[in-house]
């Protein structure tokens, strides 16, 4: 009675699109982590409750690192995090599995944009080094000659450069500052990290924070999720011998051709992505979120629930959707026949 | 006269008979009071058990690489240069308000006014965070510019001028329209309950409305003024949201109040980091909340040694 | 003093003048309202000279016209009178200038709040929605059902703690809560957040997130406004009430709750109300404690709830590609959450219009 | 129900500083007994010690005894609560209770201390105790009006008639008159006379004439000097102190006559 | 400097209430004008429109004139600040600053028009004022501490030693006295009596010895009933007024002589 308008209504047409298995699905599921992968998470999570009314869905999207150390203490059934686990928490979250083996699938795949504010640019070609160079503050104004070497058909202003970054502990400053690390090595020499390596600059918090400020400030130009540039004017970058615009497909493409982290378990399928790629139509700078959870749970339900998730995601209607709410590309075949060895093996213990 | 005597003889209190209700009211009472000091002692537990590992641990742990004091430190800085600002600039206007609202708007809409000022302190401070990001700091960047030439000799505007606004300046006037409500609202009440007693005696004297509000208003009012103003510092000291969304902060400690690199502040960067935070991480971070816990108990024991100083004159009774 | 002197004519007395009333020289009545005018429209015009710019032709303006007023009646009506005029403009200046952010915040809340207020947003939480359309349903009551557990267990201590202060505290005792109900008031609201989870974790363990967490969390943060608040209104109702009630034999428990407290309601309702209004908006505390969820969720003692705050947070930062439903969303949060808080206020007013002292005089 | 107070060796302190020194008096039931004295003097706190009042003061205590019909009113197992409901008091300024009607006001003592009553019942005892003040043709059409809104005579009258409400044994009253305009203080000079002859009635009055006129018996307050205690120089038959005092010190103060 | 004040046609508001109407009256300077009258007939009220406090109190305002040596109170130009500067005024409840000191509470008025003021002066000033009050030598080693830690009379007489203070043209008293001592009330009598040489005084009191003693005309107040307004029934050189007054209702309440 006391339920909002749209929830009655919801477990009532649920069963249309669900499978005859629904009705048995009941209990909680519990997720956690990375902000990244909000917006397909939602959709992810509207088309499992569609299918399976009766499980108490929740994903909570305070942090990687937060999602990582919720599902090794307990609190989430699942987490997902920008960052495989590391070996230490690889340990503990095998712990937390009844000692039992845990799966990693980079289920969320976003191209990161280099998005900029510059009146009548909309598109600009930047080799890493120029990257570099202007986030490190090297490369002050827009008619900088590394820029316009790259760069002949545009007219570039002498407007100074502001460059914004995240304020907040991030996956996408991982994910770029690890691609500048290592395809801009001489110029970036600062390790990868989630918390901006530099001092001082312009920064803001989260990705809407630094869309928001690039958008107010003339001449800024920051590092953010491809779908979320909006009208800002979006880099090429440099690979190999041409310049390539972020893309899904591009995106992906990376992905696939990128190596597996070495020595982990069967269904852990972390990956090393190939910043220095040359493959054409390959995108390098791409942030990579996985789902982590257990393959053997304490408890049936659980296993259940988690299991049936991670089915629906990986399925194609589960990727379109997330597609369409958030722009990310959707994860290959390859990946997806993966994945499934992955899910099909969950069970609960006992 | 009454040295050798005192001692001997109980106070009366002491003899005195209580009745049940008075007995249970009063428990109730003090119950409540001894309540609050033992959730702030959790508080205070919980901070120093929590921020203990960080205390010990070897500087090089701790994020940064500069130890706890070189982690801390530009974050101590970024939250008193943040909360001053908002004082400096919130509580003359707060009083001003306040007194605009008392004794000079005109009745009808004097209380229209008031209610329309409280608004402010019903707006959540993930609005202020957005507004003071899209509407606020772009319309001070031209202010910062203007301070930067005009004033650039000053540390404090030292520049180079934040081209998105996003400063401490910015922030500390957010936090100032913030905190406004606060110190105005109290200030309103003490200053509409000053005594008629006071203000037509002044009057009398002929006093101008200035003059009677100098006279009778002011020191009636100043303990409220001053519990108000210790209200906003105390919000200012702790506003995470807002600050989080508008400063482009985690630069070192500099007192440059005009550049697109700011200091953080504690509770900004607790928020900004702690989602992401393992570890001696973790740690480092309630260290910090600990020392916004010091830093407001210093600014009280301040405050109330102002307040106590001329206790003897103060208005009530 | 013993001769009598004939009034003085005008505008020749000196402001030592001892004296029967001076028809000293006023300014007329609309002189000063002129004279500032005119010191705007000079400020305009040179903010002109320098290029036009709103912002400096209004602070130009202000500044001459106090300026003006101030000189003008300085010369002809003295410096005590002018002070009182420069005192009048300063502080009616101080007032407008406060008035701006609030005119800008409540334009921006309701330009970017008003194209969702709609009834699907009152009626439909986000289950299962996915872009656009879905309400905030869920996240008023989370709010309602939160912010009223934190004014329930906050107001009793709160106020049994302003009473002990103002009616019994002494020594020691008195000092310490008055100095650590300050301290208090400084908590940092994540703190708050933290604390209250650190608490819950130690009693129930990990995977825990309750409603009744943020409630605990936001009481952290709301019990010293009351105290304060209360406190200081208590402190104003007159001895001499109290010593009314005593002399009939009345307990002091009841001259408390039956006198003094009446006498105060007001006050207490007003100070009960800005406490309720520092915390209803507070985001960062509920969400470690509390979360969010799509869903409704009505029980603060079972699992996430979703509360305006967070929501709106969360619809601001984490927007989906149909950005625009994510931010329209975000800001019908914020003006429902503004919206709440003024029929709290509007409650909060008539109740302690119903009680407040009925002064005939 | 008027009852004899007795005191004896009664000093009284404000914190360290002793403001009166002791006294010892006998008050007569069913009297008026008149306290006069210069400003200062220690009249109001000797009164207020009376019912017990003037421990409601941080710091404030008196030592030697109060004791009325036998009982001592500062013993261990004495509530000061029911001293002060069988002394009542009246005090110098008006200070009608400002969220109550005036009805409300009188009735105050009863309905605090939630005693039930019928309506007719408290209605009467309204009636009856505001026409004993004098004040019931003022306030009949308005019971329901707060009390705040009378003038400062009508508002002492208002106080007065909440006094007697509760029937105390003792009323004591300080100044009780000095806000009050001559028709009223006839009025309640009269209620006071008809009082007497059930209550015992302790009137502190810096008018001579007010002792003079209403007053079995009469004690003068003076001190040496400011910071000295108060004492009780001398405390006879009204007509004896005004007439042929004991003390030199009255015979001085009562001769300034006038007032 | 004293002052005649002549008050044509004079009706008193409180909003819509009209509390006292028609005065007609002229108050000579270097006089004592003493004001009696039943509670509520509006004396008070009366007495704040001549230094024009009424008006500060919201929604009060008067029609009619009131006019000092040629001078309309009310008039356009005049500022109300210059009135109440050169008309003191006392009230009933002594009202010294709690903020300032009794020394500052001296010197308030005089603070305000000269900024600037030598210690010795204003010293003496303090002293003189003080000694006028009949106050010197109760605080003289006490002048730093707070009035408020004084006694009501205490208070009371710093009150008028702050209004006196300031020499003003006119002096307004409302029962001044009522919260004194009879020491006290000759003293400030004897003031009273010293100031008229120089001051044209107007006082309020319940008290009508004090009124014959002290004044020269006696104005009575009266009204008809509770809601109608108060009116000036009677103005006459004192003697007459207590021998033979003119009306009968001032006779009826005069030989209700008493204190
Ligand atoms: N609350 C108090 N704290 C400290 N001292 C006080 C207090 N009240 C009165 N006194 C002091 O006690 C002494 C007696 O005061 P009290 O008020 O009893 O005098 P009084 O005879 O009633 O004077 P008055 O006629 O002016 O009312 C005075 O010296 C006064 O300053
Ligand atoms: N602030 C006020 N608002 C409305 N009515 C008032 C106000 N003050 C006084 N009155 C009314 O005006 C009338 C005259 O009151 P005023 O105080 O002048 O009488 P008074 O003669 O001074 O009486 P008292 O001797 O008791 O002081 C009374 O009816 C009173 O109720
Ligand atoms: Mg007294
Ligand atoms: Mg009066
Ligand atoms: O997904 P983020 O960690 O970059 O917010």
């Amino acid at each position: 009675a006391c339920g909002a308008s749209n929830e009655d209504s919801g477990s009532d047409s649920g069963s249309g699109g669900g499978s005859d298995s629904a009705a048995e699905l009941s209990g909680s599921l519990v997720g956690a982590g990375a902000s990244s992968q909000q917006s397909a998470m939602e959709a992810w999570q509207a088309g499992f409750e569609g299918e399976y009314p009766d499980v108490q869905f929740s994903y909570a999207p305070e942090g990687s690192g937060a999602g990582r150390e919720q599902f090794i203490n307990g609190s989430a059934d699942f987490a997902g995090s920008d960052a495989a686990l590391d070996e230490e928490e690889l340990t503990a979250a095998s712990e937390r599995c009844a000692g039992g083996e845990v799966f990693e699938l980079p289920n969320y795949i976003s191209p990161i944009a280099v998005a900029f504010n510059l009146e009548g640019v909309d598109e600009l070609n930047l080799t890493p080094a120029t990257i570099a160079n202007i986030f490190n503050g090297t490369i002050t104004t827009w008619n900088d000659p590394a820029i316009a070497a790259d760069n002949a058909d545009a007219t570039l202003p002498a407007t100074a450069i502001t460059p914004v970054h995240r304020a907040d502990d991030s996956g996408t400053t991982e994910n770029f500052t690890d691609y500048l690390h290592q395809a801009a090595a001489d110029v970036w020499t600062a390790e990868p990290d989630g918390v901006w390596p530099l001092e001082g600059g312009e920064s803001a918090q989260g990705t809407s924070g630094v869309i928001e400020v690039v958008t107010n400030t003339v001449g800024a130009i920051t590092y953010a999720d491809a779908s979320r540039a909006g009208d800002l004017g979006v880099a090429n970058v440099a690979v190999g011998s041409d310049f390539v615009a972020p893309s899904p497909e591009a995106a992906a493409a990376v992905v696939e051709n990128s190596p597996a982290v070495e020595g982990r378990g069967e269904y852990d399928f972390a990956i090393e992505v190939n910043r220095l790629t040359e493959g054409t139509g390959e995108y390098p700078v791409v942030l990579v979120s996985y789902h982590i959870g257990c393959v053997e749970y304490d408890d049936q339900e659980k296993a259940d629930n988690v299991k049936a998730f991670m089915n629906y995601v990986i399925s194609e209607d589960g990727q379109a959707t997330a597609a369409e709410n958030a722009g990310n590309a959707q994860i290959s075949d390859t990946l997806r026949e993966q994945a499934q060895g992955a899910v099909d093996a969950i069970t609960a213990a006992g | 006269m009454t040295a050798t005597k005192a001692p001997t003889e109980p106070p009366a209190q002491q003899r005195t008979v209580r009745r049940p209700g008075d007995r249970i009211f009063s428990g109730a009472a003090k119950g409540s009071g001894i309540f609050i000091l033992l959730v702030l002692a959790g508080v205070a537990a919980f901070l120093i058990s929590e921020a203990l590992p960080a205390l010990t641990a070897p500087s090089d742990e701790i994020p940064g690489g500069e130890g706890l004091a070189g982690y801390v430190g530009p974050l101590i800085l970024g939250t008193l240069l943040g909360a001053v600002i908002a004082l400096i600039v919130a509580t003359p206007l707060a009083v001003a308000i306040a007194l605009y609202i008392t004794y000079y708007a005109p009745r009808r809409i004097a209380a229209p006014m008031g209610y329309v000022i409280d608004l402010l302190a019903a707006i959540p401070s993930v609005v202020y965070g957005f507004w003071g990001l899209a509407v606020l700091a772009p319309e001070l960047v031209p202010f910062h510019t203007w301070l930067a030439d005009t004033l650039g000799f000053i540390p404090f505007f030292a520049g180079p001028a934040s081209t998105s606004g996003r400063t401490m300046l910015t922030v500390g006037i957010v936090l100032a329209v913030m905190i406004l409500p606060i110190i105005s609202a109290i200030s309103r009440e003490v200053f509409s309950q000053a005594p008629a007693l006071h203000r037509e005696a002044a009057l009398a004297l002929g006093a101008t409305r200035w003059e009677m509000i100098k006279m009778a208003v002011l020191p009636y009012g100043k303990s409220g003024i001053i519990a108000g103003a210790m209200l906003g510092l105390g919000r200012a000291l702790g506003e995470t949201m807002a600050v989080a969304i508008i400063l482009s902060g985690g630069a070192g400690a500099t007192v440059n109040l005009i550049s697109n690199s700011n200091p953080s502040t504690i509770a900004s960067n607790i928020a900004l980091s702690f989602p992401e935070a393992t570890g001696i991480d973790v740690n480092t971070l309630i260290a910090s909340g600990l020392a916004l816990f010091l830093i407001t108990l210093a600014v009280n024991m301040l405050a109330r040694w102002v307040v106590n100083r001329r206790a003897d004159f103060s208005g009530a009774n | 003093m013993s001769t009598e002197t004939p009034l003085a004519p005008a505008g020749a007395h000196r402001a030592d003048t001892d004296g029967p009333v001076r028809t000293q020289r006023r300014l007329p009545r609309f002189a000063a309202s002129g004279l500032f005018l005119g010191g705007l429209v000079v400020g305009g015009l040179l903010s002109a000279l320098t290029g036009f710019s709103l912002v400096l032709a209004v602070v130009y303006g202000v500044v001459l016209g106090t300026l003006a007023v101030y000189l003008v009646s300085r010369s002809i009506e003295g410096r005590r009178k002018a002070t009182d005029r420069l005192v009048t403009s300063l502080v009616t200046t101080a007032f407008l200038i406060a008035m701006v952010p609030l005119l800008s915040l409540v334009y921006t809340v309701l330009d970017n709040g008003l194209p969702r207020l709609d009834g699907a947003f009152f009626t439909n939480s986000m289950y299962r929605v996915v872009g656009e359309g879905g309400g905030a349903y869920h996240a008023i009551l989370g709010t309602v059902i939160i912010t009223a557990l934190a004014t329930i267990i906050s107001v009793p201590i709160g106020l049994l703690t302003a009473i002990y202060l103002v009616e019994y505290g002494t020594g020691r005792l008195k000092k310490a809560i008055t100095f650590f109900v300050d301290v208090m008031t400084g908590i940092p609201s994540i703190v708050a957040g933290l604390f209250s989870f650190a608490l819950f974790t130690l009693v129930f363990g990990n995977s825990v997130r309750l409603g009744v967490m943020g409630a605990v969390a936001l009481s952290v943060l709301m019990i010293p406004v009351v105290v304060r608040s209360c406190e200081e209104v208590l402190k104003l109702v007159p001895n001499e009430l109290r010593e009314a009630s005593y002399a009939l034999g009345i307990p002091k428990w009841r001259t408390v709750v039956k006198v003094v407290l009446p006498t105060a309601i007001a006050g207490l309702g007003t100070g009960i109300t800005l406490s309720v209004a520092r915390v209803v908006g507070e985001t960062a505390p509920l969400l470690v404690t509390v979360g969010l969820i799509t869903g409704t969720n009505l029980n603060p003692f079972d699992g996430r709830m979703a509360t305006l705050p967070v929501f709106a947070y969360f619809q601001l930062t984490q927007p989906g590609t149909a950005t625009q439903a994510f931010i329209d969303r975000a800001w019908t949060a914020a003006l429902v959450l503004i919206i709440l808080v003024m029929a709290l206020n509007v409650v909060a007013r008539l109740i302690s219009r119903f009680f407040a002292p009925k002064t005939g005089r | 129900m008027a009852k004899r107070i007795e005191v004896s060796d009664l000093n009284i302190y404000y914190g360290n500083f002793l403001a009166v020194e002791g006294v010892n008096v006998s008050i007569e039931p069913r009297s008026i007994t008149a306290l006069i004295g210069p400003s200062g003097c220690g009249k109001s706190t000797f009164l207020r010690s009376l019912n017990r009042m003037h421990e409601v003061l941080p710091g404030a205590r008196v030592e030697g005894k109060v004791v009325m019909d036998g009982q001592d009113l500062y013993g261990a197992d004495v509530d000061p609560v029911d001293v002060r409901r069988s002394i009542g008091m009246v005090f110098q300024r008006p200070n009608p209770f400002p969220t109550m009607s005036i009805y409300d006001n009188v009735i105050a003592g009863n309905r605090l201390n939630s005693k039930r009553m019928r309506k007719a019942e408290t209605d009467e005892l309204v009636e009856r105790s505001l026409r004993g003040a004098n004040l019931w043709n003022e306030v009949k059409d308005r019971l329901d009006r707060p009390g705040s809104g009378l003038s400062g005579g009508q508002q002492q009258r208002l106080c007065i008639a909440r006094a007697i409400a509760v029937e105390p044994d003792v009323l004591l009253m300080d100044e009780p008159c000095s806000a009050l305009d001559p028709i009223s203080t006839l009025a309640i000079e009269d209620l006071m006379t008809e009082l007497k002859e059930r209550f015992t009635i302790v009137i502190v009055t810096h008018n001579m004439q007010q002792a003079a006129r209403v007053s079995e018996s009469t004690g003068f307050f003076n001190l040496n000097g400011v910071g000295q205690p108060g004492r009780l120089i001398e405390f006879n038959p009204t007509e004896k102190i005004f007439s042929n005092p004991d003390e030199k010190a009255t015979e001085d103060y009562i001769s300034g006559r006038f007032g």
